[in-house]
C-alpha cells in the first residue's frame, strides 16, 4: 500500500487530528484523493482545490490520472505558484 | 518525441522576435494605447486612511458633476462567498479579491479602493472624486510584521481564526496561518554540531516596479457581452476572476491581450477590470481606466516585508547537520503571502539531515501581497546564505567550498517531501568554481561574495496551434501573453520540429475566445509548458503532412519520411518521388483532408528545478556607505536555452532588481501609516548608471521531461542577488549586516558601531 | 474650457491640435494626435518612458505643457525610423536583444538618438549616465548598452 | 472645472503686466520640471501660467565685464555646453549637471531650481558659494539681489508676486580662484541630494586661501550659506587640521530633518564628509592642478 506523508503544510494535520504519516489504499492519484474525502472529510478536498502532490519525488500539480505503485511514497504540499 | 541529442537547426541560435519592429517603432499596443468611440474615463476613489471602518459614502454631489455617467461602490459588485482560488503564487480567497478591489465595510490600507466613477474628461472624473463624501471611522493600524503578530494589535479581520493550529484558536488573530516542515530531528542534530551561527534577519516590502502602469479597456454591451482590452501575465486569469467577481459567463467575456510592460509577478491578478466592466454597465459607454504611478505603489501588491530567524550547525569538516529557520512574512491587507514556498526555498539547495522550519502568514495593513519573481524565495535565501557565508569563516572553508559539500544531487530528499530529479546545481557549483571571475583575485579594499538560489519552476495548463497557411507559411498561437520573447522562443521550436527557417512561422497571442485555455504567464513555466504544447502541435502536424505525402504518391504512410521541411519517400524501394514540401501539400491541401492545422493542450509535469549562483564584487566608501557594484557574474542551469539571448536577459534583469531589493529599494512610511514615497523618485530602483554588465553564464543540464530539454529560468536569477552583496559587503568591510536594503546611512551607522 | 491651437512640426510634419491648458505634451501626443509610441510611466520625469526630441533638446514630454510645443520640432519614437527603413540604434536593439517587455524600448531610443546626435563615440560610463533618466526593469540595461555602442559603432561607419 | 490660462509675453514689461494683473495663483514657467510635478499632483493649482522662455535676454549667455550673465531660464544643458562657464565655474557647471536626468538637463533653469526654493535644489549651494547675483524684475523695475536672500523658506522667496527673475550674474574670477560642487545620493543617479555641498575659493601664489565660500543643501529648511566654515579656510592651506575643523564647522551648521531621504545623524555626518572632499577639488582647481568632473 502507498504511504501518503502530509508534508506537514500546516492546516491538514487539523483535519487528521494531528496524523502525518499513514498508509492508504490506492493505484491512481484520483482514487488516493476519493479515499482520503471518505477517511478525513475535507482533505480530500482542500488536496483537491489548494495543494500538490509529490510521488516518488516528483511533483503533480492536479493529474488525476497519476499511477501509485504499493510502495510508492506520497507527500502533500502547498500548491506552488510563480511570479 | 524528444530533440535533446539531435543537432539542432533553430533551437539554441539568436534570431529576432517577431514582435521586434512594433517594439522599437512605438507601434506596439500596450494596455493604456486604445481607445473606443463614446469612450469614458475611469478613476478609482482611494482610502487616505491604512484603517477604518466606511460609516458611510455619498456619491450624489459626485454625480451631479457634469460629465460623470456612473458612479461604482461595493453596493454595485455582488457580496462572494468565501472559496479559495488560485491566484499567481499562492491560494486567495474570492471574497478578499473582491473586497481588495472595491472595499466593502472597511478600508484596510492606505490606497484602498472604495469607489470608482466614469465622466466624459480625466478632469471632471478628478472632480467628481474629490465631491464624493465618505465618512470613516479611523482605527488603530499595524503594518510591521513583529507588530502585527503581537498580542494587542489592531485585528484586521474579525473571522480569521489561525489556521494550522491544533486546538483551533477561539481568538481573532493577525495571523493567518502556521506552516511547518520538518525532517529528522533539529535539536539532536545541533547536539551534534561543533559550529553553530544564529542570525535575525529583516527585510522590507518591495514593489516589483514594472514600468507600465495597470490599465484596461472594458465594454459592456446591451445584451451581456464583454470585451476587455487589458495587459496581463494572464488574459484568462482576467476572464476567469471578471466572471467570479461580476456573477458572469466566462463565454461571455472576451479578453484581448495588450502587449504587457513587465509584470514579475504582479500582474497575475487583477485591480481595474471588474471596475471598469461595471461603470461600463452603469454608464452604457466603453470605461477606460488607467492606474498612475502612485496608484501602483499605493494600491496594486508588493512582495512581503518579513523577519527571520536563522539557526545551522555543522561539523568541523563542513558537514552541515541541522538547520533551523522562522519566518513571518506579511501578507498585507488579506491571507496569502508566499510563505509556503519561503519555508520551501531556503534549505532546498542542500543535502540536510535534520531541518525545521515554521512559516507565519500575517496580515496588516498594507497591500495584499503579490507574487514577486520566485515568490517567498529571495527572503528566505537573504538569511540562508548569509548566514551559510558566515559558517563558512567560522569553519575557515572557502564558501563556495561548504556549498559543494553540502550540495544537494538527484535524490536529495527535501525537508517539504520532493526528492530531487533532474537537477543541475553540482555542475553550476563547477563551472563557477573555474569561472575566472571566482579564480581572480580581489581588487585591494574590494569585497567579494557569493551565494546561491532555487527556484521550483511550474508547469501547468497550456494550449497551443500550428496552422500551415495556404502558401506553406506558418502561424503558431497559444494563450501566454509574451514578457520576454516568449513568441521568439515558440517560433523557434515549431521550425525545429517542421524543419524549416524560422522567419516563415509567426506567432502570436491569441486572446480568450480563439484558443484553449492557457494558466497564466508565472512560475518561468511558458518556454516549458507552452513550449511543449506548441511542439506537440507541430509534432501531430507533421504526422498529418505525412499522411498527406502518402496519399498523394499512393504509397503507405510508413513508407514516407519528414527531413528538412520536406516530405521524402522512405528509402528507394517506397518508390523515386520527388520531395514534397510544406508549399507543394498545402496547395493541395484540399485534397488531402482540408485545412492543415492542430491544437494541443497540455497540463504538463516534469517542470525541472533550476539552481543558479551569483559572484558579487563590490567597494564600498566607508565615510558616506555608498555601495558600489564593480563586477557581477550569475551562473544558472538552463536546462536548454531556447533563445540564449532572453535567456541571458531574464538573468541580468532578475539580477538587477536583486541589486535594488538589496541596496536601494523599500517602502517608506509616515506616522499615519501613509506610504511616503510612491513615486519612482524616492522608491529607488537601480538605473543604468547604478550597474555594471551582468555577465550570465549559461549552463545547459537538459531537463528530460521536456522536448528540448528546457527548464524555467525567469525566477532563479532574482534569489542570490541580496546575499551575494552582503557577503561582497562583509568580505571589505567586516560588517555583518542582517537588515534590507543595506543603504547607506546603515552602513555608515554599522560601521561608526564597529569603530 | 478654453483649448488653445498649436502648431509644431511632429517627425518633420506641420501638425495642428488643440488642448487645454494644464493637458501635458505627453497627454497631447498620445490622446490627441494619437501618437502613442511615447509611454506614461509616472509623470513625473523619473522614468523616462515618455521621452521625446523637442528642439534638439531630450526631454520629458510628461514635464511639458502641449501649449508650450508651439512653433517646436518634435521627433518622437515614431519618427526615429526613415520610412519602413529602420534606424541602425532600432535595428541594434533588436539584433542584442536589448529589449523584452518593449515598453522603456522607445523612450530608450529617442535617448539613444539624442546621445549619438552629440557624442558619436561615448564610452560605456557616459553611455551610462546619459540614460540613466530611462528606467528598465527587464534587462538590467547590459544589452541595452551594447546594442548602444554597436549602434554607435555602425554610424561611425565602422562596422555594419 | 480648473479654469488656468497660459502665456507667453515676448518682453519683460508684458509678463510684469501679467504677472502684477493676475486675479487668482500666477507662477513663472521657465523649465517647469518642478511646477508641473507639483501640478500633476495637486500640490500647486495656478489659475495663469506666464511661458518666460520666449522673452529675449532669458535664454542665452553672455560675458559682461570680466563676469558671465546668465539668462534665468537658459536650461543646464546650455550652460555645461558653454566653455566659458565650464572654465570659471566648474563647480556650478557640475551641481546643474546633477540636476534630475538628461531630459531634466534639457529643461531645468537656474531660476526654476533657485525659485522653487527645495533646500536640496542641485544647484543652489554653488550658486551661494558663486557669491552670483539674482537680477529681479517687476513693476518698479530691476534690482540686484544676492541669490542667498532669494529662497526665505521651503517654498517659499523674497519675490513679490509680480515679481520674477531675468538672468544671473556671475562676479569676475580673481587669478587662481576656482568652485566644485559634490552631493551625497544613494544612487549614482536620479535621486535628490541627501547632502549637497559648494565651495569657492581663492589662493595665493603659495596656496595659502585668502577667499572663500562655503554653502550645504539639504540640511536646513533652506540652503546654507556658512560662513564658520569659510573662516575655517582663509589663512590656510588645506592641511589635515584645516580639513578636520571644516568637517566640524561644516556640521556644526546643520540643523536638518530625518525623512525618507536620510536622518538628522547621518546628514550631518556626510556634510562634514562632503565639505572636506569638495574643498580638496576645489583647492586642487584653484591651483590649477585638475579640474576632474566628479559625479
Amino acid at each position: 500500500m502507498p504511504t501518503v506523508v502530509l508534508s506537514s503544510g500546516g492546516s491538514c494535520r487539523e483535519l487528521t487530528g494531528g496524523l502525518t504519516t499513514f498508509e492508504v489504499e490506492a493505484t491512481t492519484f484520483r482514487r488516493l484523493v476519493l479515499e482520503l474525502e471518505q477517511r478525513f472529510p475535507g482533505l480530500g478536498k482542500q488536496v483537491e482545490e489548494s495543494m500538490a502532490v509529490a510521488i516518488d519525488g516528483e511533483i503533480f500539480q492536479d493529474a488525476y490520472g497519476a499511477v501509485l505503485k504499493p510502495g510508492s511514497e506520497i507527500v502533500l504540499i502547498p500548491k506552488i505558484g510563480g511570479g | 518525441m524528444n530533440y535533446i541529442d539531435s543537432n539542432l537547426k533553430v533551437v539554441g541560435t539568436r534570431p529576432i522576435r517577431p514582435d521586434g519592429i512594433d517594439k522599437v517603432t512605438g507601434r506596439a499596443v500596450y494596455s493604456a494605447d486604445t481607445r473606443a468611440a463614446g469612450m469614458l474615463w475611469g478613476k478609482i476613489l482611494r482610502s487616505p486612511h491604512a484603517h477604518a471602518r466606511i460609516i458611510s459614502i455619498d456619491t450624489s454631489k459626485a454625480e451631479a458633476v457634469p460629465g460623470v455617467r456612473a458612479v461604482v461602490t461595493a453596493a454595485d459588485f455582488p457580496e462572494i462567498a468565501s472559496e479559495e482560488a488560485f491566484v499567481g503564487e499562492g491560494p486567495m480567497n474570492f471574497r478578499d479579491l473582491s473586497t481588495n478591489i472595491m472595499a466593502r465595510t472597511k478600508v484596510l490600507y492606505e490606497g484602498h479602493a472604495l469607489a470608482a466613477v466614469a465622466a466624459t474628461t480625466p478632469a471632471a472624473a478628478d472632480e467628481a472624486l474629490a465631491l464624493i463624501d465618505v465618512k470613516y471611522e479611523v482605527l488603530p493600524y499595524v503594518i510591521d510584521v513583529d507588530e502585527a503578530m503581537a498580542d494587542g494589535a489592531p485585528v484586521l479581520h474579525d473571522d480569521m481564526f489561525t489556521a494550522g493550529v491544533n486546538p483551533k484558536p477561539s481568538k481573532p488573530s493577525n495571523i493567518a496561518k502556521v506552516v511547518t516542515f520538518k525532517k529528522g530531528d533539529a535539536d539532536a542534530g545541533f547536539a551534534q554540531a561543533d559550529i553553530i551561527v544564529e542570525g535575525r534577519y529583516t527585510t522590507k516590502p518591495v514593489h516589483q516596479g514594472y514600468i507600465e502602469p495597470h490599465a484596461c479597456l472594458a465594454t459592456y454591451n446591451p445584451d451581456g457581452q464583454v470585451t476587455i482590452h487589458a495587459s496581463s501575465q494572464g488574459h484568462f486569469m482576467i476572464r476567469a476572476y471578471t466572471a467570479k467577481l461580476l456573477g458572469l459567463d466566462m463565454a461571455d467575456i472576451r479578453v484581448n491581450p495588450a502587449e504587457i510592460g513587465g509584470g514579475f509577478g504582479g500582474k497575475t491578478l487583477i485591480y481595474l477590470e471588474p471596475v471598469a466592466v461595471a461603470l461600463s454597465r452603469k454608464s452604457g459607454k466603453p470605461v477606460k481606466m488607467q492606474m498612475t504611478r502612485e496608484d501602483v505603489f499605493r494600491g496594486s501588491g508588493p512582495t512581503s516585508g518579513a523577519s527571520m530567524d536563522i539557526k545551522i550547525g555543522a561539523k568541523k569538516d563542513g558537514t552541515i547537520v541541522a538547520a533551523k529557520q522562522v519566518l513571518r512574512f506579511q501578507a498585507g491587507a488579506f491571507a496569502g503571502s508566499p510563505i509556503g514556498p519561503g519555508c520551501m526555498c531556503g534549505f532546498a539547495l542542500y543535502d540536510i539531515e535534520n531541518v525545521d522550519v515554521l512559516g507565519y502568514d500575517v496580515v496588516s495593513n498594507r497591500p495584499k501581497v503579490a507574487a514577486y519573481r520566485a515568490p517567498g524565495a529571495p527572503i528566505t535565501s537573504f538569511a540562508v546564505e548569509s548566514a551559510l557565508d558566515d559558517l563558512a569563516d567560522k569553519l575557515g572553508i572557502d564558501p563556495l567550498e561548504l556549498r559543494i559539500k553540502n550540495a544537494a544531487k538527484n535524490g536529495t530528499k527535501t525537508h517539504y517531501g520532493v526528492t530531487h530529479a533532474n537537477i543541475g546545481f553540482e555542475q553550476v557549483l563547477a563551472v563557477t568554481k573555474a569561472h575566472p571571475h571566482w579564480t581572480s583575485p580581489v581588487a585591494p579594499g574590494n569585497g567579494r561574495g557569493i551565494a546561491m538560489g532555487f527556484w521550483f519552476n511550474i508547469g501547468g495548463e497550456s494550449s497551443a496551434t500550428v496552422h500551415v497557411n495556404e502558401d506553406g507559411s506558418v502561424t503558431a498561437a497559444t494563450g501566454s501573453p509574451d514578457i520576454g520573447g516568449s513568441r521568439a522562443s515558440m517560433g523557434m521550436m515549431v521550425a525545429e520540429v517542421l524543419g524549416i527557417t524560422v522567419d516563415r512561422v509567426r506567432t502570436t497571442v491569441a486572446d480568450t475566445a480563439s484558443i484553449g485555455f492557457t494558466f497564466l504567464t508565472g512560475g518561468s513555466r511558458v518556454t516549458f509548458a507552452t513550449g511543449m504544447a506548441v511542439t506537440q502541435a507541430a509534432e501531430k502536424v507533421v504526422e498529418d503532412l505525412k499522411r498527406r505525402a502518402a496519399q498523394t504518391w499512393d504509397i503507405p504512410v510508413e513508407a514516407v519520411e519528414w527531413r528538412d521541411g520536406m516530405a521524402y519517400p522512405a528509402g528507394s524501394n517506397a518508390g523515386a518521388f520527388e520531395p514534397l514540401d510544406l508549399a507543394a501539400l498545402a496547395l493541395k491541401a484540399g485534397r488531402t483532408g482540408g485545412p492543415i492545422n492542430a491544437e494541443v493542450s497540455v497540463n504538463a509535469q516534469g517542470a525541472g528545478a533550476g539552481f543558479g549562483a551569483h559572484i558579487c564584487d563590490v567597494k564600498v566608501d566607508k565615510e558616506t556607505g555608498h555601495v558600489e557594484i564593480v563586477r557581477y557574474t550569475a551562473l544558472q542551469d538552463v536546462g536548454k536555452a531556447i533563445h540564449p539571448s532572453y535567456v541571458e536577459g531574464q538573468i541580468q534583469g532578475g539580477a538587477v532588481q536583486g541589486i535594488g531589493w538589496a541596496l536601494s529599494e523599500e517602502y517608506i512610511y509616515n506616522a499615519k501609516g501613509q506610504l511616503d514615497n510612491p513615486g519612482f523618485l524616492d522608491y529607488r530602483c537601480p538605473v543604468a548608471s547604478d550597474v555594471p554588465m551582468i555577465e550570465a553564464v549559461l549552463v545547459e543540464v537538459p531537463n528530460p521531461r521536456h522536448p528540448f530539454g528546457a527548464r524555467g529560468v525567469g525566477e532563479v536569477p532574482i534569489v542570490p542577488p541580496m546575499a551575494a552583496i552582503r557577503n561582497a559587503i562583509k568580505h571589505a568591510t567586516g560588517l555583518q549586516l542582517t537588515d534590507l536594503p543595506m543603504s547607506p546611512p546603515k552602513i555608515r551607522a554599522a560601521s561608526d558601531a564597529a569603530a | 474650457m478654453a483649448r488653445q491651437h498649436v502648431t509644431a512640426t511632429i517627425n518633420g510634419e506641420e501638425t495642428d491640435f488643440l488642448c487645454e491648458t494644464q493637458q501635458t505634451l505627453l497627454d497631447t501626443l498620445r490622446d490627441v494626435v494619437g501618437l502613442t509610441g511615447s509611454k506614461e510611466g509616472c509623470a513625473s520625469g523619473d522614468c523616462g518612458a515618455c521621452s521625446i526630441i523637442m528642439d534638439g533638446r531630450l526631454v520629458c514630454s510628461c514635464l511639458v505643457l502641449g501649449v508650450e510645443a508651439e512653433g517646436s520640432t518634435i521627433t518622437t519614437i515614431e519618427g526615429i525610423a526613415d520610412g519602413e527603413k529602420l534606424h541602425p540604434i532600432q535595428q541594434k536593439f533588436l539584433e542584442h536583444a536589448a529589449l523584452q517587455c518593449g515598453f522603456c524600448t522607445p523612450g530608450l531610443i529617442v535617448a539613444t538618438k539624442a546621445l549619438l546626435d552629440e557624442n558619436p563615440n561615448p564610452t560605456e560610463t557616459e553611455t551610462r549616465y546619459w540614460l540613466a533618466g530611462n528606467l528598465c526593469r527587464c534587462t538590467g540595461y547590459d544589452k541595452i548598452i551594447r546594442a548602444v555602442m554597436d549602434a554607435a559603432a555602425v554610424m561611425r561607419g565602422e562596422t555594419v | 472645472m480648473t479654469s488656468l490660462s497660459y502665456a507667453a509675453p515676448t518682453s519683460v514689461d508684458d509678463a510684469v503686466k501679467l504677472l502684477a494683473g493676475a486675479s487668482g495663483l500666477a507662477k513663472v514657467l521657465a523649465g517647469g520640471t518642478d511646477l508641473l510635478v507639483q501640478m500633476r499632483s495637486g500640490r500647486v493649482k495656478p489659475d495663469l501660467i506666464v511661458d518666460t522662455k520666449k522673452i529675449p535676454g532669458l535664454i542665452g549667455i553672455r560675458e559682461e565685464n570680466g563676469g558671465f550673465v546668465v539668462g534665468a531660464s537658459t536650461a543646464g544643458a546650455v550652460v555645461e555646453a558653454h566653455a566659458g562657464m565650464t572654465k570659471a565655474w566648474p563647480g556650478v557647471v557640475e551641481a546643474l549637471d546633477l540636476i534630475g536626468s538628461t531630459q531634466v538637463q534639457g529643461r531645468c533653469s537656474l531660476a526654476g531650481n533657485l525659485c522653487n526654493a527645495s533646500p536640496a535644489a542641485d544647484s543652489v549651494p554653488a550658486l551661494y558659494a558663486a557669491a552670483a547675483i539674482a537680477v529681479v524684475v517687476g513693476p518698479k523695475g530691476r534690482r540686484e539681489v544676492p541669490v542667498e536672500q532669494i529662497p526665505t523658506g521651503p517654498g517659499r522667496t523674497s519675490l513679490a508676486k509680480d515679481e520674477f527673475i531675468l538672468e544671473f550674474k556671475f562676479p569676475p574670477r580673481p587669478a587662481r580662484s576656482s568652485d566644485a560642487y559634490l552631493r551625497f545620493i544613494p544612487r549614482t543617479e536620479m535621486d535628490i541630494a541627501v547632502v549637497g555641498c559648494g565651495i569657492s575659493v581663492t589662493l595665493d601664489a603659495n596656496g595659502v586661501c585668502t577667499a572663500a565660500r562655503v554653502s550645504l543643501g539639504a540640511v536646513a529648511p533652506t540652503v546654507l550659506l556658512v560662513k564658520a566654515a569659510a573662516d575655517v579656510l582663509v589663512g590656510h592651506t588645506l592641511d589635515a587640521d584645516t580639513l578636520a575643523k571644516l568637517d566640524a564647522a561644516a556640521q556644526a551648521a546643520c540643523k536638518p530633518i530625518s525623512d525618507k531621504r536620510g536622518t538628522i545623524e547621518y546628514r550631518t555626518k556626510i556634510a562634514g564628509v562632503l565639505a572636506r572632499r569638495v574643498a580638496a577639488i576645489a583647492f586642487d582647481r584653484a591651483a590649477g592642478k585638475s579640474s576632474g568632473k566628479a559625479h
